[in-house]
C-alpha cells in the first residue's frame, strides 16, 4: 500500500496549493475556494492517517469537516453576495473603508 | 455510561437554547418583546449554574474535560455570554440587530468556545472552533445598514476560514503522527512512535490557527478592523469569548505537552510573545480610533499571556489563567462600555469625539479609567495582579530578556492608555462633538454588567487569591 | 501589637473619606469641608503616633508597629505594614502637607471638586502605604498607585500645557516602574531560588541578599526606577514641566511627597538588600546627586518661570538628600532624611506662595513681576523667609541637614563633600535672584493685589514656625530617625567596606 | 553671669521679634523705642558682664542644637575678655547707631522693618563674638550676611541698591563656603566644634592640616572683611543707608572676620605660611584701598575704601602675630570709622542723597557741628598723634617691622606708605566737602539736621579721641589692654623691641602722618574741582579695575554658562532627546500600524508568512 509520506507529502502540496490560491488570486470567491482546497487537504492526510493507524478517528473528523466546510461556505457566501451587492465588486482590496480611514 | 450525561448539561442547555431561539424567532411573530432575550440569558446562566454544581469527573468519552480545569473555562465563558447579553439587551434592540434571532447566535458562539474550551479532543475543539468562528461572522456583520459592519465580517470570514484550514490541517499532521485524536494521548504517543518531528509541525500549525484567533503578531493585523467595525459590545464577545477558548486550549498544550516536545516548540512561543507585545504596543501609539486602540491592546494583553507560557514549567500557565480571566473581563468591559456610551447612527470611536466625556458622564468616564487602568496594569484592579503574575512567571523561568521586552513595550503602552484616559478629562469637546447624542444614563443591563465587571476587576485587584489557587487546582486537574 | 489595625487605618482613612466624596461630588462647599475634616483626622492619627514607645517586633528593626496578614501565598506576597521613626516621619509630613493642600484649594478649585479632593486623598493612600509597605510587592503596589491621582491632578487642574505635562509626568514613572519591577521580580526569583522560599517579604529578603551579579543587575533596574522619581540628573527632564503646569496643590505635594518616595526606596530597598551592588551604586549615585546639585542650581539661575525656578531648586535640593544616601554613614544618613522634611516643608511653602502670585498676578514670568514688596509685604516677607531657608541659613531648617549630610561626607570622601560646599554657593545665586526679580525693584502699579488672607497667613505660618523649630530644635527629629537610621546603616556597614 | 549674656544676647532677638510680628501696630514710636531699649539693655548686660567677670574665662551652654552620634553642636559661649571687649563695643556702637537712626530714618517708610534688620544684626553679631561652637558661630555669621544684604539693599525700590545687597551676600557667602569646611574638618580631625577644644589641640595639628584650616580660615575672614580678594563687595554695600554703613560696613561686620581669626589664633599660629599669607593680604589690601580711597569722588565710598585699609592694618597685626594690637586698632577704627559714617549720613541726608564731595564744599560754616565731628574722626583716622588711631596703628607697624625676615620689611613699608596715604585722601574728603568755598561755589543744606543726631554722636568722638589711653605703650597704664588680654590664648603683652626702638618708630610715623597732612592741606584746601578722571586717577577710581576684571572672568562666565545649559543641555538637549525619541517611535507605530491597514491581501499574505516563519523556526527548532 501507499507509504503515509508520500500521502502527507501530497496533502501538503495540495494544501500549498490552496494557500496560494488564497493568498495569490484578488478575488474573494478564488479565496473560498481556495479554503475549501486546504481543508481538503487535511482531509487527505487524516484518511492518510487513519488506514495508516488502522482507526476510524481520521474518517470521523473528515466527515465533520466536509459538514462545517458546507456551512461555512453557505456563510461565506451571502457575506460575499452582500459585499458584492453593495461594492459591485469581488475584489477583496476594494473592501479598505475600515483601516484606510487614517 | 448513563451517569456521564450530566456532564454534557451546560452544553446542551446552549444548544437546545440557541435552536428555541431560532425556531421561536422564526415562527412566533407575536411573542412578548424581549422573551427571547430572558430566553438566552436564562439559558446562559443555567448553563454556567450547570457547571458549576455538575458532576467533577475526568472526561466524557475522552472528548471532553469534564475536570475543573474544563469546568472553569464553561463558567468563565457563561458568564461572559450573560454579560454579553446583558450589554447587548438596549444595544440591540435600540438598533434592532437581526431581530432577537441575534440572541441565539450568542448562545451557539458560546457554545462553540465552551467545547473549544472544554476539549481533550481535536475533533471536538475543531467542532467548537468552527462553530464560534461560524457565529461570529454572522454576529460581526449584523449590522447589516453598516458597510463597515458587513466588511468587518467579511474580513474575518476569509481570514478566519484560512486559519481554521491551517488548524485542520495541523490536526491532520498531528492525528498522522500519533494515530489518535485524543489531544495528550496522541502528542505522547506521536513521541513514541518516533514520528515527533510530524508531530511538531502540527502543532506549530495549529499553533498559527491559535495565533491568528487570540491575534499574536504578525497575525494580529486583522484585529483592528474586525473590532471596529463589528458593533462594540460583539467586538466585547469576540475579544473576550474566542480568545478564551483559543488560550484554553493553548494552555491545554503547553501544559499536557511531552517535555522533550515543549523544548522545541516553545520558541515559536517566545517569537511569537516578543513580536506581540512589541508590535501590537507600539502600532498602537499614534492610534486615534478607540476601538482600534483597544483592539491592538488586546492584541499586546495576549501578548503578555504568551510570555507567561513561555514560563510555563514555572507556574506560569497559573498565571496565565488567571490573566485570562481577567483580561476576558476587562476587555468585555472596555468594548461594552463603547457601547453603552455610542449614539444610534455610529459606535463611539474617534478619540477626538470622547472628548470632555467625563464632565458630562462622569461615572461611565470612571468606570472607563478603571478599566484602562486594569487594562495598563496598574493597581487596584485585577490587570495589575495579573501582569506581574505573568512576568514573575516570565523572570523565574530565566527568561529576563522577554521580560525586559515586555517591560519596555508596555511602558509604551502607558503613553496611549493615558492619552484616552486624557482625552476623556482633559479636553473640551469640539462642536461637532457626539455627546448630546450619547444615551444621558446607561441601560439597566449595561450598567449593570458594567457594575459587575468592574466589581469584578477591584475585587480581583485586590483578593485575588482565591481565582489563583482555583487555577492552580485547575491545572493540576489536567494531565 | 495593638488591637486596632492603626496602620491599615491609617492607608484607609483617606481612601474611605475620598469615597464619601462622592455623595457630595458636585457641591464646593461640602467636598473641602469633608476633605479638610478627613485629612485632619488624618493627621491627628499620625500624631498620635508619635507616643507608640519603640518595641521590636517582627522582621527586626524598630519597629512602632507591625502588621502582618497573608495576601496570596502562592506566590509569597504578603500584606506586610511596618512602622518605625522615618516612615512616622514622612507619614507626618504627608498629612500635614495634605491638610495644607486642601487648604490652599479652598478656593481655588470650584470645577469638579469632589474629584478634586478624592484624587488628594486617594494621592495620600498610596503615599502612606508606600512609606509603611514591608513587602517588595506591597511596595510596588504602592509606587504604581500613587501616580494616577498625580496625572489627573495635574492634568485636569494644571495650567496651559498640563496635558503634556501631564503624560510626560506618566510616561517618565510608570516607564520607569516596569523597570523596577523586573527588578524586584528578579530578586524575588533569585532570593527564592536560592533561599528555596518564594516570598517578598523585605525582612527575609535582607536576611539573605542574592549573589554578586543578580545583585549587580537587579541594582541597576532599581536605580533606573528610584532616579526618574528622585529625580536624579539626567532624568529629571519630566520634573521641570510637572511642576510647572501643575495646580499649586499638585506642586506641593509633587515636591513634598512624591519625589521624596524615590528618595525613601534608596534608603529602604535599593541599598539594604542589595549590599554588594551597593558599594558601586552609592558611588554613582553620589557623583548623580553631586553633579545635579550643580547643574540643577545653573539651570535655575537662568530660569525666567518662577515656578520652574522652583523645581529646579529642589532638583537641588534633593541632590543633596541623595548625596547623603551615597555617602551612606550615620552622618549623612540621618541629614538626608532630615533633609527630606525640611525640603518638603520650605521648597512647599516656596510653590505655595507661587501658586498665590500666580493668582494674583496672572503671571509666572519673572520679567512681569518685581517690586511686589510694597503692595504685598506680608508675603514678600514670608517668601523672602523661606527662601532663606532653601538657602540654607542657620537657624532655619535646610541648614542642619545640609550641614550634617556635608560632615558625614568629610567622614568618607573629603572631595565630595568640598564640591557639596561649594554648591551651597551656587544656590545663593538662583535664589537671591529669585528674590530679586519678584520682590524688589521699582514699584509697578498694580490694581487691587491684596496681601496674604488670613487661611494663607494660617499655612505660612504654620510651615514657617515649623522650619524655624527644626532649625533651632532638631533633636526630637532626629531622635525619632536615629534608629533606624542607625540600623540602616548598620547593615550598610558591610557595603560601606565595598566601596572603592 | 549665664543670665547676663543670655539677656544681651536675647535682648535684641526680643526687639527684632517684637517688631517683626507687632511692629505695625506698636506705632513708629513704639517700634524706635523698643529697638533701641533692646539694644540698650544688651549694653547693660555687656557692661555688667565685663565687670562681673573681671579677666576670667566663662565657658557655659545655653542650649544643646544639632547632636547626631558623636556630633554635637551646641549653642555654647566661650567668654573671654576678648569677647568682653568685642561685645561691649558692638552693643555701645550698636547702641549709638539704634538712636542716632531714630531721628535718621525719621520719615522713612520702612522703619520697622529696618529697626527689625538692625536689632536682628546686633543679635547675629553679638552670637559671632561669644560663641564658642563653630556651628552656632556660624548661625551668627550667616545671619549678620543676610542682615547686611537686607540692609544694603534696603530701598529695594532702586534695583542698583538691591543688586548690590546681593552681590554683598554672595562674596560673604563664597567665604562662608570656607568657614563650612572648616567647621566639617574640625568635626573630623578635632571631633569637637568648641574653640576652646579646638585652640587646645591646635599644637597637635600636622603641618599640611594646619596649612589647610588656616587658608580656610583665612578664606573665610576675607569674605566677610572684605580682604583682596573678596574685597570688591564692599564699595557697593555703601548703597545702604549710612547707619548701616557704620554699623555693619565699619564697625562691626567686616571687622568681624579678623575677630575670627584671632579667636583662632593658635590654630594660624600653626603655620606660618597661613601668618606670612594674613600680612602680605593685610598689607596689599591697606595698600590698594589707600591708593583707591585717593581717587573718589563719593563721600561714602572714600570711607569704604579707608575701611578696608583699616581691616588691613588688622590683618596685619594678626599676620605678625600680635592680636593685642589687631584688637587694639579694632576698637579704635570702630569708632572713628561710625563717627565719620555718621557724619557723612547727616551731611547726605541734609543735602537730600548727594555722596559727591565736589557738589559739597563750605559746609563747616553750614553745619558746624557736623563739620567739627567729621573732623576729629578724620585726625584719628589719619592716625594723628596721641589720637586714638595713632597708637594702634603704630604698634601694628612695630609689630609687623620687628618680624623676621625681609618679606615682613616689605610688608611693614606697604603699611607705612598706606599710613601716609590716609591723611591724603581723609583730609582731601574733608576740605573738599566742608572747607571753605569762595563764595557762590557753595551748597546750601535743604534741610536742617536734628540736634539729637549730632548730639548721640559726641560720645564717640570722645571715644575716638581717648582710646589711645587703653593701650599706652607707656607711662601710667602701660598696656593695659595688652594685660587684660593675658587670658586670650597667643597675645602678646609686649613686643620684643627696646624703648627707645618703640620711640623712633612713633615718631617716624608720627613725622610722617605730619607731613602728609601738610601735603593734604596745600593739595586740597579750596579745592572746587578735580580734573576728569582719566590715566592713574580713572584707575585709581576703579580700584586698579579688580571689580570689572571678576566682573568679566567669573560673573559673565557663570551667567552665560547657565544660560547655556539650560537652553542647550537641558531644553536643546536632554528634554529634545527624549521628545525625538518618542517622535521616532511614533513614526515607527505609522508604519507598523499601517499594516493592518484595511487590506485583506496583506492580512491573508501575513498569515502564510507566519505560516512559513513557524514551520522554519520549528524546523530549525527540531534539527538543531
Amino acid at each position: 500500500m501507499v507509504p503515509l509520506e508520500h500521502v502527507l507529502v501530497l496533502a501538503s502540496l495540495l494544501f500549498l496549493v490552496g494557500a496560494a490560491c488564497v493568498v495569490a488570486r484578488r478575488n474573494l470567491l478564488m479565496i473560498i475556494i481556495g479554503v475549501e482546497v486546504m481543508l481538503n487537504a487535511a482531509g487527505l492526510a487524516l484518511v492518510g492517517g487513519s488506514l495508516y493507524w488502522r482507526n476510524l478517528d481520521g474518517q470521523a473528523l473528515v466527515v465533520f469537516i466536509l459538514a462545517v466546510a458546507a456551512a461555512e461556505v453557505s456563510v461565506g457566501l451571502a457575506l460575499v453576495v452582500l459585499a458584492h451587492r453593495r461594492r459591485r465588486s469581488l475584489n477583496p482590496d476594494d473592501f479598505k473603508m475600515l483601516g484606510g480611514s487614517r | 455510561m448513563q451517569a456521564d450525561w450530566p456532564i454534557l448539561t451546560p452544553y446542551a442547555i446552549l444548544a437546545l437554547a440557541g435552536g428555541l431561539v431560532f425556531c421561536l424567532g422564526g415562527f412566533w411573530r407575536d411573542r412578548p418583546a424581549g422573551f427571547l432575550w430572558w430566553l438566552a440569558l436564562a439559558a446562559a446562566v443555567a448553563s454556567g449554574l450547570a457547571a458549576l454544581n455538575g458532576p467533577a469527573r475526568g472526561e466524557y468519552l475522552g472528548l471532553l474535560d469534564a475536570g475543573l480545569y474544563g469546568r472553569l473555562f464553561v463558567c468563565l465563558i457563561a458568564l461572559l455570554t450573560v454579560l454579553t447579553l446583558l450589554l447587548l439587551r438596549t444595544y440591540a434592540s435600540a438598533r434592532d440587530l437581526g431581530g432577537e434571532v441575534l440572541y441565539g447566535l450568542v448562545l451557539l458562539a458560546a457554545l462553540g468556545m465552551m467545547l473549544a474550551a472544554a476539549a481533550v479532543n481535536w475533533l471536538v475543539f475543531f467542532l467548537g472552533l468552527q462553530m464560534l468562528s461560524v457565529c461570529l461572522y454572522v454576529l460581526i456583520s449584523v449590522r447589516r445598514e453598516a458597510d463597515s459592519s458587513l466588511e468587518a465580517g467579511l474580513k474575518y470570514f476569509c481570514l478566519g476560514a484560512t486559519a481554521g484550514a491551517v488548524v485542520v490541517f495541523g490536526i491532520a499532521m498531528l492525528y498522522a503522527a500519533g494515530g489518535e485524536l485524543a489531544i495528550g494521548p496522541g502528542l505522547a504517543k506521536a513521541m513514541h512512535s518516533g514520528h515527533g518531528g510530524l508531530a511538531l509541525l502540527g502543532l506549530g500549525l495549529v499553533l498559527v490557527g491559535l495565533a491568528f484567533k487570540i491575534s499574536l503578531a504578525p497575525l494580529h493585523v486583522w484585529t483592528p478592523d474586525v473590532f471596529q467595525g463589528a458593533p462594540a459590545p460583539i467586538s466585547g464577545f469576540l475579544a473576550a469569548g474566542s480568545k478564551t477558548a483559543a488560550a484554553a486550549l493553548l494552555i491545554r498544550l503547553c501544559a499536557v505537552l511531552p517535555a522533550d516536545l515543549w523544548s522545541h516548540w516553545m520558541p515559536a512561543l517566545w517569537m511569537l510573545a516578543a513580536l506581540t507585545m512589541v508590535v501590537a504596543n507600539v502600532s498602537a501609539l499614534r492610534e486615534d480610533r478607540a476601538k482600534r486602540l483597544l483592539a491592538f491592546s488586546s492584541a499586546a494583553q495576549m501578548g503578555y499571556l504568551v510570555m507567561a507560557l513561555v514560563g510555563a514549567r514555572h507556574g506560569g500557565l497559573g498565571a496565565a489563567l488567571f490573566f485570562l480571566a481577567v483580561y476576558a473581563l476587562m476587555d468585555l468591559g472596555v468594548f461594552g462600555l463603547l457601547g453603552v456610551l455610542s449614539p444610534l447612527r455610529t459606535d463611539l470611536d474617534r478619540l477626538r469625539d470622547m472628548r470632555g466625556l467625563a464632565r458630562a458622564f462622569p461615572w461611565r468616564a470612571g468606570l472607563m479609567v478603571l478599566f484602562l487602568l486594569s487594562l495598563a496594569g496598574l493597581p487596584p484592579t485585577g490587570g495589575f495582579v495579573g501582569k506581574i503574575m505573568l512576568f514573575t512567571a516570565a523572570i523565574s523561568s530565566g527568561h529576563a530578556v522577554l521580560a525586559v521586552l515586555g517591560a519596555v513595550s508596555a511602558a509604551a503602552a502607558f503613553y496611549y492608555y493615558f492619552k484616552l484616559a486624557a482625552t476623556l478629562y482633559m479636553e473640551a469637546p469640539g462642536e461637532d462633538s457626539p455627546l448630546t447624542a450619547i444615551p444621558a444614563r446607561p441601560s439597566p443591563a449595561g450598567g449593570l454588567a458594567l457594575g459587575v465587571i468592574a466589581a469584578a476587576l477591584l475585587e480581583l485587584g485586590l483578593f485575588p487569591n482565591w481565582l489563583h489557587s482555583l487555577a492552580t487546582a485547575a491545572l493540576g486537574s489536567l494531565s | 501589637m495593638f488591637p486596632m489595625p492603626l496602620l491599615s487605618l491609617l492607608i484607609l482613612l483617606p481612601l474611605a473619606g475620598g469615597a464619601s466624596l462622592a455623595f457630595c461630588a458636585r457641591r464646593m462647599a461640602a467636598c473641602r469641608v469633608v476633605a479638610l475634616a478627613v485629612s485632619l483626622l488624618e493627621l491627628i492619627l499620625a500624631v498620635s503616633l508619635l507616643m507608640l514607645p519603640q518595641t521590636q517586633a517582627a522582621g527586626g528593626g524598630h519597629w512602632l508597629l507591625w502588621e502582618d496578614h497573608a495576601w496570596l501565598p502562592a506566590l509569597g506576597m504578603r500584606y506586610t505594614l511596618g512602622l518605625d521613626g522615618v516612615s512616622l516621619l514622612l507619614v507626618l509630613l504627608t498629612a500635614l502637607l495634605q491638610v495644607i493642600c486642601v487648604l490652599i484649594s479652598w478656593e481655588r478649585i470650584t470645577e469638579r471638586p469632589g474629584l478634586y479632593y478624592f484624587l488628594l486623598l486617594l494621592m495620600q493612600t498610596g503615599v502612606n502605604g508606600l512609606f509603611l509597605a514591608q513587602d517588595l510587592f506591597l511596595f510596588y503596589l504602592f509606587w504604581e498607585l500613587q501616580i494616577v491621582p498625580m496625572f489627573f491632578l495635574v492634568g485636569i487642574w494644571g495650567h496651559e500645557r498640563r496635558v503634556q505635562a501631564s503624560l510626560k509626568l506618566v510616561l517618565f514613572t510608570f516607564g520607569s516602574s516596569l523597570l523596577l519591577l523586573v527588578g524586584i521580580l528578579g530578586l524575588y526569583a533569585a532570593h527564592g531560588a536560592q533561599s528555596g522560599q518564594y516570598t517578598f517579604s523585605l525582612a527575609s529578603m535582607l536576611a539573605a541578599p542574592p549573589s554578586a551579579p543578580v545583585q549587580f543587575w537587579v541594582m541597576a533596574a532599581f536605580l533606573v526606577g528610584f532616579a526618574v522619581k528622585v529625580p536624579l540628573v539626567p532624568l529629571h527632564t519630566w520634573l521641570p514641566e510637572a511642576h510647572t503646569q501643575a495646580p499649586t496643590a499638585g506642586s506641593v505635594l509633587l515636591a513634598g511627597v512624591l519625589l521624596k518616595t524615590g528618595a525613601y526606596a534608596v534608603f529602604r530597598v535599593a541599598l539594604p538588600l542589595l549590599p554588594l551592588a551597593a558599594g558601586g551604586a552609592t558611588t554613582l549615585i553620589m557623583v548623580l546627586a553631586l553633579v545635579g546639585i550643580f547643574y540643577a542650581a545653573w539651570v535655575a539661575r537662568a530660569q525666567e518661570d518662577l515656578k520652574r525656578l522652583v523645581a529646579y531648586s529642589s532638583i537641588a535640593h534633593l541632590g543633596v538628600v541623595m548625596l547623603g544616601l551615597g555617602i551612606w554613614n550615620l552622618l549623612s544618613v540621618s541629614g538626608a532624611v532630615l533633609q527630606m522634611l525640611n525640603h518638603g516643608l520650605s521648597t512647599s511653602a516656596l510653590f505655595i506662595l507661587a501658586g498665590m502670585l500666580q493668582d494674583r498676578l496672572g503671571t509666572r514670568r519673572l520679567v512681569e513681576m518685581g517690586g511686589l514688596w510694597k503692595q504685598m509685604p506680608v508675603l514678600s516677607a514670608f517668601f523672602l523667609f523661606f527662601a532663606m531657608a532653601s538657602l540654607g541659613l542657620p537657624g532655619l531648617n535646610n541648614f542642619v541637614g545640609e550641614l550634617l549630610v556635608l560632615v558625614g561626607a568629610y567622614q568618607a570622601h573629603s572631595l565630595a563633600a568640598a564640591a557639596g560646599f561649594i554648591g551651597l554657593a551656587w544656590g545663593v545665586m538662583y535664589v537671591l535672584r529669585m528674590v530679586q526679580a519678584t520682590l524688589f525693584g521699582p514699584d509697578r502699579e498694580r490694581e487691587g493685589l491684596r496681601d496674604v488672607s488670613a487661611r494663607e497667613a494660617l499655612v505660612l505660618g504654620g510651615l514657617a514656625i515649623l522650619v524655624l523649630f527644626i532649625g533651632l530644635h532638631p533633636g526630637p527629629v532626629l531622635d525619632l530617625i536615629e534608629g533606624p537610621v542607625a540600623a540602616a546603616v548598620g547593615d550598610g556597614a558591610r557595603l560601606a567596606l565595598a566601596t572603592p | 553671669m549665664k543670665g547676663l549674656v543670655l539677656i544681651m544676647l536675647l535682648a535684641p532677638l526680643a526687639g527684632a521679634a517684637l517688631n517683626a510680628l507687632a511692629g505695625s501696630r506698636l506705632g513708629r514710636n513704639g517700634v524706635r523705642a523698643s529697638a533701641c531699649a533692646a539694644v540698650l539693655i544688651a549694653l547693660a548686660a555687656a557692661a555688667g558682664a565685663l565687670i562681673l567677670s573681671h579677666g576670667r574665662i566663662q565657658d557655659f551652654t545655653l542650649w544643646s542644637w544639632i547632636k547626631v552620634g558623636s556630633f554635637q553642636a551646641a549653642m555654647d559661649v566661650h567668654y573671654d575678655s576678648l569677647a568682653g571687649l568685642m561685645a561691649m563695643m558692638v552693643t555701645f556702637v550698636g547702641s549709638v547707631i539704634h538712636l542716632y537712626s531714630a531721628s535718621f530714618m525719621r520719615e522713612d517708610q520702612g522703619l520697622v522693618r529696618y529697626y527689625v534688620y538692625l536689632n536682628l544684626f546686633t543679635f547675629f553679631m553679638l552670637v559671632v563674638t561669644l560663641a564658642d561652637n563653630l556651628a552656632f558661630l556660624y548661625l551668627g555669621w550667616e545671619g549678620m550676611g543676610f542682615c547686611s544684604y537686607a540692609l544694603i539693599g534696603f530701598w529695594y525700590g532702586d534695583n542698583e541698591k538691591a543688586s548690590a545687597g546681593r552681590k554683598a551676600f554672595l562674596y560673604t557667602r563664597i567665604g562662608d563656603i570656607a568657614f563650612g569646611v572648616v567647621l566639617a574638618l574640625c568635626f573630623v580631625w578635632f571631633d569637637d566644634l568648641t574653640i576652646t577644644g579646638i585652640n587646645a589641640q591646635a599644637a597637635g595639628l600636622s603641618h599640611g592640616a594646619a596649612l589647610a584650616l588656616g587658608l580656610l580660615l583665612f578664606w573665610a575672614a576675607a569674605g566677610k572683611s572684605a580682604q583682596l580678594p573678596l574685597s570688591v563687595w564692599l564699595p557697593d554695600a555703601m548703597a545702604g543707608p549710612s547707619p548701616v554703613s557704620a554699623l555693619i560696613h565699619a564697625a562691626t561686620m567686616v571687622t568681624a572676620g579678623v575677630y575670627l581669626l584671632m579667636r583662632l589664633f593658635p590654630v594660624l599660629q600653626a603655620s606660618p605660611e597661613v601668618m606670612w599669607l594674613l600680612a602680605a593680604v593685610g598689607a596689599l589690601t591697606a595698600l590698594w584701598a589707600a591708593l583707591a580711597a585717593l581717587a573718589q569722588r563719593d563721600i561714602k565710598r572714600v570711607l569704604a575704601y579707608s575701611t578696608l585699609s583699616q581691616v588691613g592694618y588688622m590683618f596685619l597685626a594678626v599676620g605678625a602675630s600680635d592680636i593685642v594690637a589687631g584688637m587694639f586698632h579694632l576698637l579704635s577704627h570702630a569708632f572713628f570709622k561710625s563717627l565719620l559714617f555718621l557724619a557723612a549720613g547727616c551731611v547726605i541726608q541734609a543735602l537730600d542723597e548727594e555722596h559727591d564731595i565736589f557738589r559739597m564744599g563750605g559746609l563747616q560754616r553750614k553745619m558746624p557741628q557736623v563739620g567739627m565731628l567729621f573732623f576729629i574722626g578724620a585726625l584719628c583716622l589719619s592716625a594723628f598723634p596721641l589720637l586714638g588711631g595713632f597708637f594702634s596703628k603704630d604698634r601694628i607697624l612695630l609689630a609687623a617691622f620687628l618680624e623676621p625676615g625681609l618679606s615682613y620689611k616689605l610688608f611693614w613699608a606697604a603699611g607705612f606708605l598706606a599710613a601716609l596715604l590716609t591723611p591724603l585722601y581723609t583730609f582731601r574728603a574733608y576740605f573738599v566737602a566742608f572747607g571753605p568755598r569762595k563764595a557762590g561755589s557753595e551748597v546750601k543744606p535743604s534741610r536742617g539736621t536734628p540736634r539729637f543726631m549730632t548730639a548721640v554722636l559726641w560720645p564717640l568722638a570722645l571715644l575716638a579721641l581717648m582710646d589711645g589711653l587703653l593701650n599706652l605703650p607707656m607711662g601710667p597704664g602701660k598696656h593695659w589692654l595688652a594685660r587684660f588680654f593675658s587670658n586670650v590664648p597667643g597675645a602678646r603683652i609686649e613686643l620684643p623691641a627696646s624703648g627707645g626702638m618703640e620711640l623712633a618708630m612713633a615718631l617716624v610715623s608720627a613725622v610722617g602722618v605730619l607731613a602728609a597732612l601738610g601735603l593734604a592741606v596745600w593739595l586740597y584746601r579750596g579745592r572746587a574741582a578735580e580734573s576728569a578722571e582719566k590715566g592713574w586717577r580713572q584707575a585709581l577710581a576703579q580700584a586698579l579695575y579688580l571689580d570689572r576684571l571678576q566682573l568679566s572672568l567669573l560673573v559673565r562666565p557663570y551667567r552665560a554658562v547657565s544660560n547655556f545649559l539650560w537652553r542647550e543641555v537641558d531644553d536643546g538637549g536632554l528634554d529634545l532627546g527624549f521628545t525625538t525619541l518618542a517622535q521616532g517611535l511614533g513614526i515607527v507605530s505609522r508604519g507598523w500600524a499601517a499594516w493592518s491597514g484595511g487590506r485583506l491581501t496583506v492580512y491573508l499574505f501575513s498569515v502564510l508568512l507566519a505560516l512559513a516563519a513557524v514551520v522554519v523556526l520549528l524546523t530549525f527548532a527540531w534539527f538543531a
